[in-house]
């Protein structure tokens, strides 16, 4: 009875994860959705725990439900208080704890199956060839542990790159080799461990169920091999990925068990993720394997584009500020620096103040300004930008026309526009915000030097074009107190 | 190539539900806005935290005495649990980002 | 009640297996532009089609002196044949006109 | 063996039925997609035949061949010389078969339950309350029969209004409470005949197999039931609804086999055809339940809309074509009436007459013009037109202001400015073509008789629109002659 009640639990679970997942991909549903999902979540847990048919004792249920109350208090506070601009870390960390759960599951199993009764008799069949456990299950477990630890290690490669604790990518030589050598040896173990059973004889006759554990190293190995070369900036597409593997690691688990609801799930991620993954490298104009094998992921690629150039104009703030407060219209770019610098109030506040002024504000998002889909949106709602002053790429553009002064903050690339003229730069194709168009064109970075794509740019020298030196946080601060003095 | 065959026609059930899964997932993500990619990929994420679910499974069914498993147990109920909760809320916290007006 | 919740944890697999199809039959249609929706039914008439293979099977099962049986089911072979290759060439013909230049 | 390769061709059909139909929603995939899904099918039929298991006589083979050699020859040559504006005629033909393969399906295997041994044995288990037989078994059999049926009575009842045989909607008084009586005997029936095991005991106490032809009979009649109200421009609707209903015919066949490229074809074109049937709905601006009981289906509609109107003028053929002759831009609005009066050839030798003497000619195609989705595509392609002159309606309308002279050929509703106007029309809300943003509109229709909708249309009013009277191809055919007497 209990036990058919749990079925249909899962059922309800499943039915949810596949609905919330289609709630999530609409702007108006999206968080409907999630919580779709998570109802959906609780039942099965709960469902799990309550329904449980046969004795156990309280200790066990002790200690579920403290690692429960642990897990949820942790994980909640880290959600809750975590800056916006974070984000990706945390998402990278959460991916990594299920990784490391599916792991450390297959590795109670495959403890279990080695220390009770039944492989010792197995293992003699095994050797006289008459008995093998069944494949199912050894490949259940194997391959969850392997996908599950490549998805931890590296998610937290991945966590401390976003962090900044790890900012360059490290490449040893010939890194593609010796990542595709560590990946065929750990599937060739998984391979000789699956067709074994997975215990072998020590030298004194003994079996051992040593090998799971070099299985483990060797997929966390590789899982820190596969994420080091990549460049921070490519982190996203790379957690997406990871993040893939945790479901297929999950269904595996699913598999194990028999468990529908897990599978169900696991397979979801797994091929909604591996979507997602590829729909994101298209947004920004790359391949996955570019991305993976590292072709420009972050400082390789060659400052290339035409060398006439021209020259560079300065802008004072005092004179900016005058140029903008007698404007009608005043769109702003933002880019990865405004997220870099935490420019976000500020610009806000700037905004506020010509608005104020009778000034017309509007901020231009292209898809792929920043580090991660929707960073420019998400980091913008955090400072309480009203969401229909954001304006899509497509949108925008044919405005520039009769915009006054265009306010490029941190962004480069997605202003360039080789990505329009030049066939031979590694951005050609890519849509880009067409600024030029506008009367004043002021960018405010630091320096003259690339951005994520690592090229020049000619906007610079536009005639119409104005730097504006400095860290953006700084550099408005100034720019609205100057603002401030006036009137 | 016939205990292929024979394995493929045994396990047909699951088969056809692992293609009917996977198809799913596609459909489902198809046609999501650039600016939705990451909400998306973080509430997927908190769903693969269902393996918390095999987690409870495995310290439902471990011994008393087997004092390695219960650790590892409550360790991986540990872990599935901020993967869920943490991703849930989130997800949650980015989404209610976009919504304001 | 006790047996309709044995009868779901019964045939779950039959039931996840139905609300699956019935996931991708959705998803797979979402965002068809107008002018295909003619085609696009017409296409699904053939593919209905399949139940020839039921149609089939009843022949191969029948026994050599069941006159009726043997009558209705090379009908239902003709229909059902019917509805697949007139689906399908019909089809074909509406999207070709669609293509041209 | 061969049963292990049987399986896996289902396997290959049911992926195939799954990408053919994802493929055939996108107009540049969507041949390929039809391809895609009738190899599957074929690879499904041959394996069944060919890696069937068990003695087979040679006659049976005969008369399999047979039977799809018959249907292939009869299927193909009727699908290949079928006119173009035959098409939902010949679609409902061929679902109606669908249908009714599957109730002979059900029938026969429901006789050959009641004759073999088998069930005399449960019968008298039944009496005496011992043995039912399975459950499945039963529903398979019976829904199989009963949605079948309706399918295929329901197809022929829409093939012939489509066809014009039956051109007016047959309303017995009450006939949506008589519907619904003989809905709910015949799903009691059902019911009835799955608890009962389906087989009764005559006076006699004889054994009677006699009740499935009775819910034969009442699926029968209630499928014409069903339909027969329905006007014929809803037909495309009532197809597609129908459609579905053959799916879950098959999807029960399927059931009752075990066999799962039907189960997955069925219940694909079962849901993918219920969700499309709602798209084309809504494409109409109306909602499943008035096209079943019948809110304006045809006649019934009051003629509406305001009292003031004014004068209607009249163009002579020798005025238009003058007017025509000298335009910069013609844009020609295809509706119904073009269908009807077979007039795509002649409006295209028109369009090639005025593009030769420098006149730009586009037209403009409203998503709902005509009685099937795409009907104007279909047509006018029939005749070869150009796919690149046919303008989807966004994007020809902001082009009526540049537009000399708009042609609007048998359309009516599509053209109506009630849909704007007037919020108690009933096609308020709709979107329409703008076509009196034009300099000159020219209206071909036979009479000032109302369209699909049964309502009045102000835009005959506007001072600058001329009614050119006359069946399409007559009055389109003196057009084209006066125009080439001239130069
Ligand atoms: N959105 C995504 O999902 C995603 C993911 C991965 C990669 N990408 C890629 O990232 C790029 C995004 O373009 P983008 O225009 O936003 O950024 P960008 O091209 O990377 O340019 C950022 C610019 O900001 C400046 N900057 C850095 N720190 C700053 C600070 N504190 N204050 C002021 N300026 C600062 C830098 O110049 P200085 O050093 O001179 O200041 C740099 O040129 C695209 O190439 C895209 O393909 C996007
Ligand atoms: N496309 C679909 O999927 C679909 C399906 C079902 C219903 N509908 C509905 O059908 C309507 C379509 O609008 P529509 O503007 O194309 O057609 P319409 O509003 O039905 O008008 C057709 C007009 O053509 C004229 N006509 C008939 N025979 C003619 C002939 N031989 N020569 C010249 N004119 C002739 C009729 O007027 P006279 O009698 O005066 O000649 C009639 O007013 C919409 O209301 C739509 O909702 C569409």
């Amino acid at each position: 009875m209990k036990h058919n009640i749990l079925e249909i639990c899962y059922l309800i679970g499943s039915v949810t994860f596949i609905m919330g997942l289609k709630m999530m991909g609409n702007a108006k549903t999206a968080r409907k959705g999630n919580m779709v999902g998570a109802l959906g979540m609780t039942i099965a847990i709960l469902g799990t725990i309550f329904l449980h048919e046969g004795e156990v004792s309280g200790m066990i249920y002790g200690l579920i439900f403290g690692a429960i109350a642990l897990g949820t208090i942790i994980g909640w506070m880290t959600a809750k208080k975590v800056q916006m601009t974070k984000m990706p870390e945390l998402v990278s960390m959460f991916n990594g704890m299920g990784g490391a759960c599916a792991a450390l599951i297959s590795l109670i199993e495959f403890n279990h199956y080695y220390h009770s009764e039944f492989p010792k008799v197995v293992l003699n069949a095994a050797i006289t060839g008459a008995y093998h456990p069944p494949y199912g299950f050894l490949i259940a477990v194997f391959a969850g542990l392997v996908i599950g630890s490549i998805s931890f290690s590296g998610s937290v490669i991945a966590f401390l790159k976003l962090n900044g604790t790890m900012d360059k990518p490290i490449r040893l030589p010939a890194y593609n080799i010796v990542n595709l050598v560590v990946l065929i040896i750990t599937f060739g173990l998984l391979a000789f461990m699956v067709y074994s059973g997975g215990i072998i004889l020590t030298n004194d006759l003994q079996p051992s169920g040593i090998m799971i554990y070099a299985l483990l190293a060797l997929a966390l190995i590789y899982g820190i091999l596969f994420t080091i070369p990549i460049g921070g900036a490519d982190m996203p597409v790379v957690i997406s990925l990871l993040n893939s593997f945790t479901g297929l690691a999950a269904a595996f688990g699913g598999f194990l068990y028999d468990n529908k609801v897990m599978l169900t799930g696991g397979i979801l991620v797994g091929s909604a993720g591996t979507l997602l993954t590829v729909i994101m490298c298209k947004a920004m104009n790359r391949s996955l394997g570019s991305v993976i094998f590292g072709a420009f992921g972050g400082s390789t690629a060659a400052a290339g584009g035409p060398d006439v150039k021209g020259s560079i104009k300065d802008i004072q703030v005092s004179d900016l500020a005058v140029l903008m407060n007698y404007s009608k219209k005043v769109v702003i770019v933002p880019g990865y620096g405004l997220a870099v610098a935490q420019a976000q109030h500020v610009i806000h506040e700037l905004e506020l103040l010509l608005e104020e002024r009778g000034v017309e504000v509007k901020y231009a998002i292209h898809p792929v300004a920043g580090r991660m889909p929707g960073h420019m949106n998400v980091l913008l709602a955090e400072s309480n930008v009203s969401y229909d002053k954001l304006v899509e790429m497509d949108d925008i553009n044919p405005e520039f026309e009769q915009t006054d002064v265009v306010l490029i903050v941190g962004a480069n690339d997605v202003v360039n526009p080789a990505a329009k003229t030049d066939p031979s730069s590694p951005i050609y194709g890519m849509p880009i915000l067409e600024v030029d168009r506008a009367k004043n064109i002021i960018v405010n970075k630091r320096s003259m030097s690339a951005g994520y794509a690592g090229i020049d740019n000619l906007l610079f020298y536009d005639p119409k074009c104005s730097m504006f030196f400095g860290d953006a946080k700084k550099a408005l601060t100034e720019l609205v107190a100057e603002l401030k003095t006036m009137e | 190539m016939r205990e292929i065959l024979s394995f493929i026609s045994e396990n047909r059930e699951m088969i056809y539900f692992v293609v009917l899964s996977i198809f799913v997932g596609i459909e489902v993500i198809g046609g999501v806005p650039t600016v939705l990619h990451t909400p998306l990929m973080s509430g997927a994420n908190a769903i693969h935290g269902v393996v918390i679910v095999g987690a409870i499974y495995v310290m439902l069914h471990v011994e008393m005495d087997n004092y390695l498993g219960l650790g590892l147990g409550f360790l991986a109920v540990l872990l599935g649990t901020l993967n869920v909760v943490g991703g849930f809320v989130v997800t949650d916290r980015m989404l209610e980002m976009f919504k304001k007006k």
